[in-house]
This record gives C-alpha cells, sequence and structure tokens, in this order.
C-alpha cells in the first residue's frame, strides 16, 4: 500500500481518522480493512464504481455503524455523536433530485434551519450562500425550473449555508459540462482554502481531484490502496517526458547518444528515469537545440493520479 | 423473427405485473368475493338481484378497474421507464411491437379477470348467469384492452383519463343518450350478459350479442391501428 | 448580536474614508437548536406546504375548500340561532358530536390530499435523504411530520367546533355555567385530537407504501370510503350484525367520539364502547406498524 | 413584457434541382432544425460523418443530445433531412438495424439478466446467432455472461457496459454512444476508449458525445461542436486551434533565470506579450507558434538557462472548446 507519511507530528489533527474500518451489506462487503486519515483543505476520494463511497459517506455522517474498527469526524465517533456531529457537517447527496416548487432560497434557509441555525441567521446566511456559488439573482427562482448546473450548485449553497466545519460531496461535478465544470470546481476550491470548511469531494475523474484537491484517499476492494498529499504520491519516477512536433527520430538518436534511456510511448518520449533532473534537463535542452526539432512539450515526469490508480488498484 | 416477438411480449408482461398491481387487484376481487358469500347466504335476494349485483361489481366496477390499472401500463410502463428504446429502435415493424402490446395485455388480463369473475359468477349466480359474465368479462377485456393500451401510450396520465373514461363517461354520460351509450363499452359488456342469462331487464334495450362482438372487434382493430401509427410518429426517450 | 464593523481588507491602507469590507464567507459560531430546533423547523415548513403557503396558488386550493367545509356549518348554526325570534330557541339543540360527523368527508378528502403531500414528495425529492444527514433521525423526523399533519387537521376538525361553541355562548345557547363549559370544551377537544390522530396515522401509513402521491392519495380515498361503502353495503344488503359495521374505517373515530358525548344521535346499538375502542385502536397500531416498516426499510442516502 | 416579433419564417429548402450531389458518407445531416413550441433547440446544422470516431460535443442545453436523437432518429427534426447509410432512420426499417445506440438514460430491463437482456437486443436486431453474439459483446465489455444477478441491481458502471454491450452485439455501421463514459472507473474507462478506438479503425462511424475532454482527446481527434444550437466548429481540433489567430497561444516556461530568458525570446520570436509569474516562471503569449517551438530550446542553451517545463496552456482540446463556447 502506497502512503506517503501522514498525519506527522507537525500536522494538524486529521479531520477524518478511520482505523481498520470494516462493513458489509449482508453478505457483500464493502470495506475489510480500511485505515486513512483526511487532513484539513479539499480531499479526493477516489474508487471504482460501488467501491463504497456512499456507504463510506453514511458512516462519516452516523447513519451506518461499522462493522469493526473505529473511525472519528471532527474529533468524534459518529455512532454515538451523531445529531451534534450532523450539525457541523454540510451533506450534497448524489442524486440530483430536490424539491421542484421550492424557491432556492426556502430550501437553503430550510437545511440550515434543520442544522441548527436560529430562524434569523438561517435566512442571511442562505442568501449569503447563493450569492457565493453565484446563484445572487436566481436565488428567489423554483428549483424546478433551474439547469443541471444551477441545481449542483444549490446542493453546494445547501451544504455551506449552515456554517459546517466540514462538507461531504458525492460526485459534485456529475452531469456538468466542461466549462460549468471548471466554475464548480474553482467554488469548491475556494470554499476548501478561504471558507475554512475542510471538503471531502468523491469523484471517478481523476483530472478533477489532480487539479484542486491537496489530499487523495484511494480506495479499492474495500481497502485503502493510497492516501496522503497530492504533491507528495506524485513526485518520485524521475526522468521526463518529451513532445516534439518533427524530427522525433532525430533527436531519440540524440538523446541515446549521450547515453540516455529512451522509449517512443505513442505521440510523446520518455526520456531517461535514472539520472536527476537538472542535468537531464540540459542534456535534453541542448539535444533539442542542436537537432532543431521544434519543441512542444517538456515536463518533469509525474505520476499522475491515473497511474497510481491504475498500479495500486489493479497492481494488487 | 418469432423469438424477438415474444421476447418483447416476455418483458411487457413482467413489467406490467408489479407485486403491487397485482396483489391490490386481487383484492378488490376477494372483496367482491366476500360480498357475494354474504350475498349468496341472505335469503332475501332474487334471481334477478343477483345477476344485477354481477353486472353492478363485475362490470361496472372490477373489469374496467383491473384493465385499466394494468393496460395503461403494458406500453406504458416502457415509455415511462424510458426502456422503449430497446424495442422501438430496431429493424422490427412497428405494428409488430403494438401487437406485442396487446398480446401481453389479454395474457396479463385475461386470467386476472376471468378467475376472480368465474369464482363470483359460480358463487351468486346460476350457470347461465356464470357463462354470461366469463362471456361479458372478455368481451369488456378485449375492448377495454385495447383503448387502455393505445391509451398508455398516447399520455404518461393515462390511468387518470381510463378513469374519467369509466366513471364519468360509462358511469354518467353514457346513460343520457342512446347514441352516447353506444360508445360506452359497458352497454356492451352488459348487454351480452343480459342476453346470456336471459335476465333482458338489466338493461334498457340491449344490443344483440352478435353487435356487441363486432363494436368490440371493431375497436380492437381501430386502437391497434392507432397504437401502430402512434409508434411510428412518436419521439422516443 | 451585533457583529462588530467588519476589519478592512488587508494590505489595502485605511485613509480616513475609504474601505473595502471582505464580503467573503460569514461564519456562525452562535448557538444552534439541536434536534429540538430541527424538529420545530420541519413542522413549521410542513404546515406551510400542507397550508399551500409561500407556494402557487394552485396548492392553496384544497386546503382554503377544507377549512371553508369545516367552518360554514357553524357560521350558518349560529346565524339561524341569532336570526331565529327567540321563543324557537328552544328547538335549536347545540349537536357537537354531530358536527364531527358533519364534517367527516372534508377531513377525509384533506387527509387524502395532505399527508402524500407531506410525506411521499419528501422522498421522492431526495429531501429525506438530507434531513437523516442533518441532525433528525428517521425517529424525530416521523413525530415532526406527525404532529405537523395533525395540527392541520386539528385546524380543520377541533377549531370549528371550538368555534361554534363560542359563538353558541354568545347568543346564551352555549352551556350553563362555567363547569359545564370546561366538560364540553374537554369533550370536543378528546374528539378532536382522537380524530385527528386517527386520520393522521392512516394518512402517513398509506403514504408510506409508495413514493407516488396520486397513488397515495387514492389508496387513501379508497381506504375509507370504499370500507365505508362495503361495511354498509353489507349490513343493509345482507342484513348482517352490527359488529360488521365496525369494518367502516372511516366510521371508527365517530363511534368512538359518539361515546364520548354519549351523544342524542345514537351509535350502532349492540356494539359495545370496547369494542368500538378496540377497533380504533387495531387500526392505529397497525398504521404505526405499516409506518415503521416503512421508513425502517428505507435505504438513505442513496 | 413586449410581444416579442413572430420568429421569421425560416427559408423553404433550395430547389432540389441545381444542388450539388447529396454528399456521401454514413451521416449526412444537411440544415437540420428543430424548434420545441417557440425553443430553439437546433437551427440549420449540416454535417457528414465518416467511418471512424468522432466527438460530438457542446455545453448542455446546446441541442448536443437533440442532434444525436435526431441522427439515430428518435426525435424528427422540424426541418432539414437526416440520411443514415442513405437511408432515413425514422421510416425505414432495415438501417435501423444497422444502428447501435447507447442511450443516456440508466434504466434496462431491470428483472433480466445481463446475457437475457443483450440476447434479446441481438434477436431484434436479426442476427443469426444472438447467444453467442450476445456472449461475444459481454465479454469484449468484460462482463460476466453467465452472471444469474439481474441488471437491475448492477452498480452504474456495470449497467453502462451492458448498455454498451447491446449496442454492439450486432455489429452497427453506425454507433451512437450518449455519455458512454459515465459511472465507469479509471481502468474501465481506459478499456472503453480503447474499444471505441478499435471500432472506430475497423470502419464503424462511431459518434460519442461527452464531456470529459480530456478522454475525449484520447479517442482521436475529430470533433463536431455545437453551441447556442448551432455548429460552431467541426474537424481536427488541433487545427481549429490554429484557425483561431485571434487567440495567441499561451505558453508556460519554468527555467533557471525567467528574466533572462524571458528578454531573449522577446528580442528575436514573435511573441506578442510575455508575464513573468516567479522567479522560475514566466507565461509567453505568441501568434507564431511554430517559431516560437523552434526556438526556444535554442535560446535557453546559448544564454545557459536551465529549462525544466515546457507546457502548453489552451491547445488541449478543453481550451478549444472553451474558446469556441465563448468563455
Amino acid at each position: 500500500m502506497h502512503t506517503a507519511a501522514v498525519g506527522t507530528p507537525t500536522s494538524p489533527p486529521p479531520v477524518i481518522s478511520a482505523t481498520a474500518v470494516s462493513k458489509s451489506w449482508g453478505d457483500h462487503r464493502v470495506f475489510s480493512n480500511l485505515t486513512a486519515s483526511v487532513t484539513s483543505g479539499v480531499t479526493g476520494l477516489l474508487g471504482s464504481n460501488g467501491s463504497g463511497k456512499t456507504t463510506l459517506f453514511g458512516m462519516l455522517l452516523g447513519l451506518h455503524h461499522p462493522d469493526g474498527g473505529t473511525l472519528s469526524v471532527l474529533g468524534e465517533d459518529p455512532s454515538n455523536a451523531g445529531p451534534e456531529l450532523r450539525q457541523r457537517i454540510g451533506y450534497s447527496p448524489e442524486h440530483h433530485s430536490l424539491p421542484n416548487d421550492v424557491a432556492a432560497q426556502d430550501f437553503v434557509r430550510h437545511i440550515a434551519q434543520v442544522h441548527g441555525l436560529p430562524t434569523r441567521e438561517a435566512t442571511t446566511r442562505s442568501s449569503d450562500a447563493l450569492w457565493l456559488v453565484g446563484l445572487g439573482e436566481e436565488r428567489a427562482r423554483p428549483i424546478g425550473t433551474m439547469s443541471t448546473g444551477q441545481r449542483q450548485r444549490v446542493k453546494l449553497a445547501q451544504a455551506i449555508a449552515h456554517s459546517p466545519d466540514l462538507i461531504l460531496l458525492d460526485e459534485p461535478t456529475d452531469g456538468l459540462d466542461p466549462v460549468q465544470r471548471d466554475d464548480m470546481l474553482e467554488l469548491i476550491r475556494r470554499v476548501g482554502t478561504e471558507y475554512g470548511i475542510d471538503v471531502v469531494l468523491s469523484s471517478h475523474l481523476l483530472e478533477e481531484v489532480e487539479r484542486i484537491a491537496d489530499n487523495v484517499v484511494i480506495i479499492a476492494e474495500g481497502q485503502v490502496a493510497a492516501a496522503g498529499p497530492i504533491d507528495e504520491l506524485q513526485t518520485g519516477r524521475g526522468g521526463m517526458i518529451v513532445v516534439v512536433t518533427d524530427r522525433q527520430a532525430q533527436l531519440m538518436d540524440a538523446l541515446r547518444a549521450t547515453g540516455l534511456d529512451v522509449r517512443d510511448d505513442g505521440s510523446r518520449l520518455i526520456v531517461g528515469a535514472d539520472i536527476g533532473a537538472d542535468e537531464l534537463s540540459d542534456t535534453v535542452r541542448d539535444a533539442v537545440a542542436r537537432v532543431g526539432a521544434p519543441l512542444r512539450r517538456m515536463s518533469p515526469m509525474q505520476n499522475s493520479l491515473e497511474d497510481i490508480f491504475l498500479a495500486e488498484v489493479h497492481g494488487r | 423473427m418469432m423469438r424477438g416477438f415474444t421476447g418483447m411480449i416476455g418483458r411487457m408482461v413482467s413489467s406490467v405485473t408489479t407485486r403491487g398491481r397485482v396483489l391490490a387487484m386481487l383484492a378488490v376481487g376477494a372483496i367482491g368475493i366476500v360480498i357475494g358469500v354474504f350475498l349468496d347466504r341472505a335469503e332475501t335476494i332474487s334471481a334477478d338481484g343477483r345477476v344485477a349485483f354481477l353486472a353492478d361489481f363485475g362490470l361496472t366496477v372490477f373489469v374496467p378497474l383491473v384493465v385499466v390499472v394494468f393496460a395503461t401500463a403494458t406500453i406504458g410502463n416502457l415509455v415511462e421507464e424510458k426502456t422503449l428504446v430497446y424495442f422501438w429502435l430496431r429493424p422490427v415493424g412497428r405494428w409488430q411491437i403494438a401487437l406485442a402490446g396487446f398480446v401481453s395485455s389479454l395474457l396479463v388480463l385475461l386470467p386476472l379477470v376471468l378467475i376472480p369473475m368465474g369464482i363470483l359468477g359460480a358463487i351468486v349466480g346460476d350457470s347461465n348467469d356464470l357463462t354470461g359474465l366469463l362471456v361479458a368479462s372478455a368481451v369488456g377485456v378485449f375492448a377495454y384492452g385495447s383503448i387502455f393500451t393505445f391509451l398508455g401510450l398516447l399520455t404518461q396520465r393515462a390511468l387518470v383519463w381510463g378513469l374519467v373514461y369509466v366513471l364519468v363517461w360509462e358511469g354518467f354520460v353514457a346513460g343520457l343518450s342512446r347514441t352516447a351509450g353506444w360508445l360506452a363499452i359497458r352497454t356492451h359488456t352488459t348487454s351480452v350478459l343480459a342476453r346470456i342469462s336471459e335476465s333482458l331487464e338489466l338493461i334498457d334495450r340491449p344490443t344483440e350479442q352478435s353487435t356487441a362482438i363486432l363494436i368490440t372487434g371493431a375497436i380492437v382493430v381501430v386502437a391497434f391501428l392507432l397504437t401502430t401509427l402512434r409508434l411510428s410518429r412518436m419521439t422516443v426517450d | 448580536m451585533t457583529t462588530p464593523t467588519p476589519p478592512p481588507v488587508p494590505g489595502s491602507a485605511p485613509t480616513a474614508s475609504a474601505e473595502i469590507y471582505d464580503r467573503g464567507y460569514r461564519r456562525y459560531d452562535g448557538p444552534r437548536t439541536g434536534v429540538r430546533g430541527a424538529s420545530r423547523s420541519v413542522w413549521v415548513s410542513s404546515v406551510q406546504r400542507a397550508l399551500g403557503l409561500r407556494r402557487k396558488f394552485r396548492f392553496k386550493i384544497v386546503p382554503i375548500l377544507t377549512i371553508l367545509i369545516a367552518y360554514v356549518p357553524a357560521i350558518a348554526f349560529m346565524g339561524i340561532a341569532v336570526l331565529l325570534p327567540s321563543e324557537f330557541a328552544g328547538e335549536v339543540v347545540a349537536d357537537y358530536a354531530g358536527y364531527f360527523g358533519l364534517i367527516s368527508i372534508a377531513v377525509i378528502l384533506f387527509t387524502a390530499f395532505v399527508a402524500p403531500e407531506l410525506m411521499s414528495t419528501d422522498r421522492r425529492t431526495g429531501l429525506l435523504g438530507l434531513y437523516m444527514a442533518s441532525p433528525l433521525n428517521r425517529g424525530n423526523y416521523l413525530v415532526a411530520k406527525g404532529t405537523a399533519l395533525m395540527s392541520v387537521l386539528l385546524l380543520v376538525t377541533m377549531l370549528p367546533i371550538v368555534f361554534l361553541l363560542v359563538g353558541y355562548s354568545f347568543v346564551n345557547l352555549g352551556p350553563d355555567g362555567f363547569g359545564e363549559t370546561v366538560e364540553l370544551l374537554g369533550r370536543i377537544a378528546a374528539g378532536g385530537v382522537l380524530m385527528s390522530i386517527f386520520f393522521t396515522l392512516i394518512g402517513m401509513a398509506a403514504s408510506t407504501l409508495t413514493n407516488r402521491q396520486g397513488f397515495a392519495s387514492a389508496g387513501i380515498v379508497m381506504l375509507l370510503i370504499g370500507s365505508g361503502a362495503l361495511a354498509g353495503g353489507l349490513v343493509e344488503a345482507a342484513g348482517v350484525r352490527n359488529e360488521v359495521q365496525l369494518a367502516s374505517i372511516a366510521g371508527l373515530p365517530f363511534e368512538v367520539i359518539a361515546r364520548i358525548f354519549d351523544a342524542p344521535n345514537e351509535p350502532i346499538q349492540d356494539v359495545s364502547t370496547w369494542e368500538a375502542v378496540g377497533a380504533y385502536a387495531a387500526v392505529c397500531l397497525i398504521s404505526i406498524a405499516v409506518i415503521a416498516w416503512g421508513y425502517r426499510r428505507l435505504e438513505v442516502t442513496k | 413584457m413586449s410581444a416579442t416579433p413572430p420568429l421569421p419564417p425560416p427559408p423553404p429548402p433550395g430547389p432540389a434541382t441545381d444542388q450539388p450531389p447529396p454528399p456521401t458518407g454514413s451521416v449526412v445531416v444537411s440544415n437540420i432544425s428543430k424548434w420545441f413550441g417557440d425553443v430553439v433547440a437546433v437551427s440549420d446544422v449540416s454535417f457528414v460523418v465518416e467511418p471512424g470516431v468522432t466527438a460530438l460535443l457542446g455545453p448542455n442545453g446546446a441541442g448536443k443530445s437533440t442532434t444525436l436523437r435526431m441522427i439515430a432518429g428518435l426525435e424528427p427534426p422540424s426541418q432539414g433531412m437526416v440520411r443514415v447509410l442513405g437511408e432515413n432512420p425514422r421510416s425505414d426499417r432495415v438501417v435501423r438495424g444497422r444502428i447501435g445506440l447507447v442511450p443516456q438514460q440508466e434504466q434496462l430491463f431491470s428483472e433480466q439478466r445481463a446475457i437475457e437482456f443483450v440476447t434479446l437486443a441481438a434477436t431484434l436486431n436479426g442476427v443469426d446467432e444472438p447467444t453467442e453474439a450476445a456472449r461475444r459483446a459481454l465479454d469484449i465489455v468484460e462482463m460476466d455472461s453467465n452472471d444469474t444477478r439481474p441488471v437491475g441491481s448492477y452498480s452504474k458502471g456495470m449497467k453502462q457496459r451492458v448498455k454498451v454491450a447491446q449496442a454492439i452485439a450486432h455489429s452497427p455501421d453506425l454507433l451512437l454512444m450518449d455519455e458512454p463514459l459515465t459511472g465507469l472507473d479509471p481502468r474501465q474507462r481506459l478499456a472503453m476508449i480503447e474499444l471505441i478506438r478499435r471500432l472506430g479503425d475497423e470502419g464503424t462511424a462511431v459518434i460519442v458525445s461527452s464531456h470529459v475532454l480530456d478522454e475525449v482527446e484520447r479517442l482521436g481527434s475529430r470533433v463536431l461542436v455545437i453551441a447556442q444550437g448551432r455548429l460552431a466548429a467541426q474537424g481536427d481540433f488541433h487545427e481549429i486551434r490554429e484557425l483561431m489567430d485571434d487567440r495567441p497561444h499561451r505558453i508556460r516556461v519554468r527555467s533557471s533565470d525567467a528574466r533572462l530568458l524571458g528578454s531573449a525570446l522577446l528580442a528575436h520570436v514573435g511573441i506578442s506579450g510575455l508575464t513573468v509569474t516567479g522567479d522560475d516562471e514566466l507565461i509567453v503569449n505568441t501568434d507564431e507558434v511554430d517559431r516560437f517551438r523552434a526556438s526556444i530550446a535554442g535560446a535557453a542553451m546559448q544564454n545557459g538557462v536551465s529549462l525544466f517545463e515546457v507546457q502548453p496552456l489552451d491547445d488541449d482540446l478543453e481550451s478549444v472548446f472553451k474558446y469556441l463556447v465563448g468563455r
């Protein structure tokens, strides 16, 4: 299991920590030995479909009790601190169904009240939340008249309106087109960094999580396949990716002449994973310049989350 | 192609016969039978009174109710569940889908209607009444079945419109005029029962048995053509 | 609690007059109302939804109609009592128990409309999932919804009769003496509560069985009116013993109320009070069982 | 509210005689429009789709799925003409057997087993050995054809693969896929992308509608972009990017000395703008991207600046999409 150093003494207490948690529905075992800890900021929860992300959210909210192991959320055990804990958590479910004939503002305010905000505060906070997610003008409109993009924003607004310490977002960009997805991801990033609310979002689009998450937890076959801050997980491997739009063969020969190991991976070259990044870049630079190959792209070889997911989830 | 045809029927039948629907309709049938038992034991009921009960409960309430609940869902369910595309976007004639729908309705409704009616007829009426009720119910299944199967394809609110037809048109409007009566299936089913059980006072000027069968045949054919036409013209999800 | 003026955005040198305020996210760290507050807000929103408040006009039609049906007879009775020349005053008999029967159809139809509106929609719109992710659990959610439904039903069952009682008292047709008034009020209250609990439970039970409002409403109407017609038909046509009358589910609360008022209109002769109360209680318990079974089975946060 | 002037009546289609002979191809769409009441969903869109993979892209509500549904014949165009393999999919029975559709909605016949569902589809499509074809299709999408569980109990990803299996069991000539990658995990998505590419290479015309652009990029580079109900662009998206001369190329360069490299680049290469965003990082805007690519390495070498990263910021499909759609 590939885990970067997590929960080092200097870092703040984890927002969520699970040790050896197990859970199964009837004979379908969802989690066998789930151990992970989530620090503050934006955390991506990745896993193949049906790997229990929704069940995990349920357990974090104290709705389902783990069969074994211990779970702590915001420092409390969700199984017995249920109601008080749920007051401090915002939840945005995966499905898009919302009460269509209710105005967005009334809906968000009602959820805020249900999470313990007095009426006056709930009214101002719900209006704030709708402005912050970009639905200021539309806040009085019934939710039924809203597009998928707007509905996803309403779901985010109702999750953050009652000043939670933690929000759980289940596939928040599902059904959005690329432009709407960018806006939503940027919004979630802002919530996680500027609003002082920790975010756990589940997704199966790795590129999304790579873009806005600080930490990631990858679940597979009921266990944690990989967990930790993204930049720690992604470093390592060394080597460079080089993409040229012409004279690729000559460049490969030139690079091999310098003793570097070069691999042609379809439209790009993977150059030498053994020597340090600095000398490697100068050698590559000089080779490209001498060969006169038009350089389209050159970047250090990083483990994309996809590589990690494929290696960890299916290496087993 | 026969296997495809039976495959479609299999899907339609199983998607319609949900536990809830079947139990609800059998419950209605059971209530009728319970009343029938009490009626039979009560001495104060005449032979004509018995046929009248068979007509009132059987042909006015039970048959149309069961048929509207199931027939509107035969193809209607596929539209609502958005699975019709798996039949529609195939090199299969529209009439074949329509026919599969009609056959499915009959396969579900004939047993679900005729068995309870058979029991009720046996308890309450004599052998003539029993055959009369069974034939009338069968006529009802064919006539109502074809209209409501088409209705199910036409609108998502088919159940509501079906009930409106049964309660308002047949229940009220049909009584007002002769021509309106002709358009009510109940007139023909009751006439069939009246003729076979020879209790002619059940309905004034009951239509001839043969005309009733003819009308039912016409209704089935027209509904079938409309269903095929609708299938070729509609937009499918 | 006045929030202090927010500090100016760091980095912008605050001259005497100009300031840029941070309009970012305002946290609320004050006291929270907990489960009690959550239940109360579910109660408030459910009552509003039941009466069609804060919603388009078409949702107000049924509530308005029901309230009219419930209060108009009371107003009419009072009108008659006032306009009648005093010598006929004796004839006007304040038949409070009878009033319950008078408005029973309105109450049944209102339950058939309101119960699914409050219960089934939460499941269909996913709101139930959000409630379960809040401090509420299934238990206090159902209690909140039940009390909301009951309060609305009390509005159209008990209150009109209290209104009638007050009206009659003004016209000094009411009960003489404080003691009798209080006793009558007690009976009216008991009758109203019994009736509201009964129809609340039936409405909730029916709405548990299906997510589709139309089916639930139809189910309630068929159950209540259907069983009434069935029982009536059996007794007359088949001349069966009177206990069968208890099969009329809708009639049960009125049997119990008739006994509370030991009222002029005779309850079913040879049906003892215990049988009536027993049947009433049985229906309530069955309903509660159905509700509990339905909501325990529900897979939430799906 | 002032009454909006009624829409001008659409011009009647030109007389058939002097039009060039209708283009051929797997799918020919000519001047189709679609109105729902007075809401214009698609207006005057024409294109041709050849065998191979074509990505149909567009924001939500832009008419993308309406267009796909018109190609499949599920929705009649209000105006204009759709021809699949030369026939009208709505009325021609035979051509319907040569189309495979992976619909967007998730519902299947939930009580059926996967093998039954796919076999029925193959049977209706007139395949000789339907069960055999179904088994093969399920193997291709890595589904166990002996699984006895009803499809209703499957996860979203499994249902998706069953839907693909029913669409390819009769090896259609035209395969329409509405969001085929939803619900699949990264490994399953790679396998599905590989399958779609292979089908395209084998001569099937595959139209994929999707929002996950960095994965669509892996399917191939031919795109059809629809925005506000109208065709925004079609063809290879790299070439589309080159056509966008109103959009300078933005490239991030990380190096050992950003300012030195920056001044060197400014001296002799067609750079329209340059932003220094850190000691080691600068963003270059250039209208002549080829000249920039040819000289970046040389400039760094001559000035002794180490190059750590050269990353184009806006020539991937996502950027092309956003520029087309007006963001």
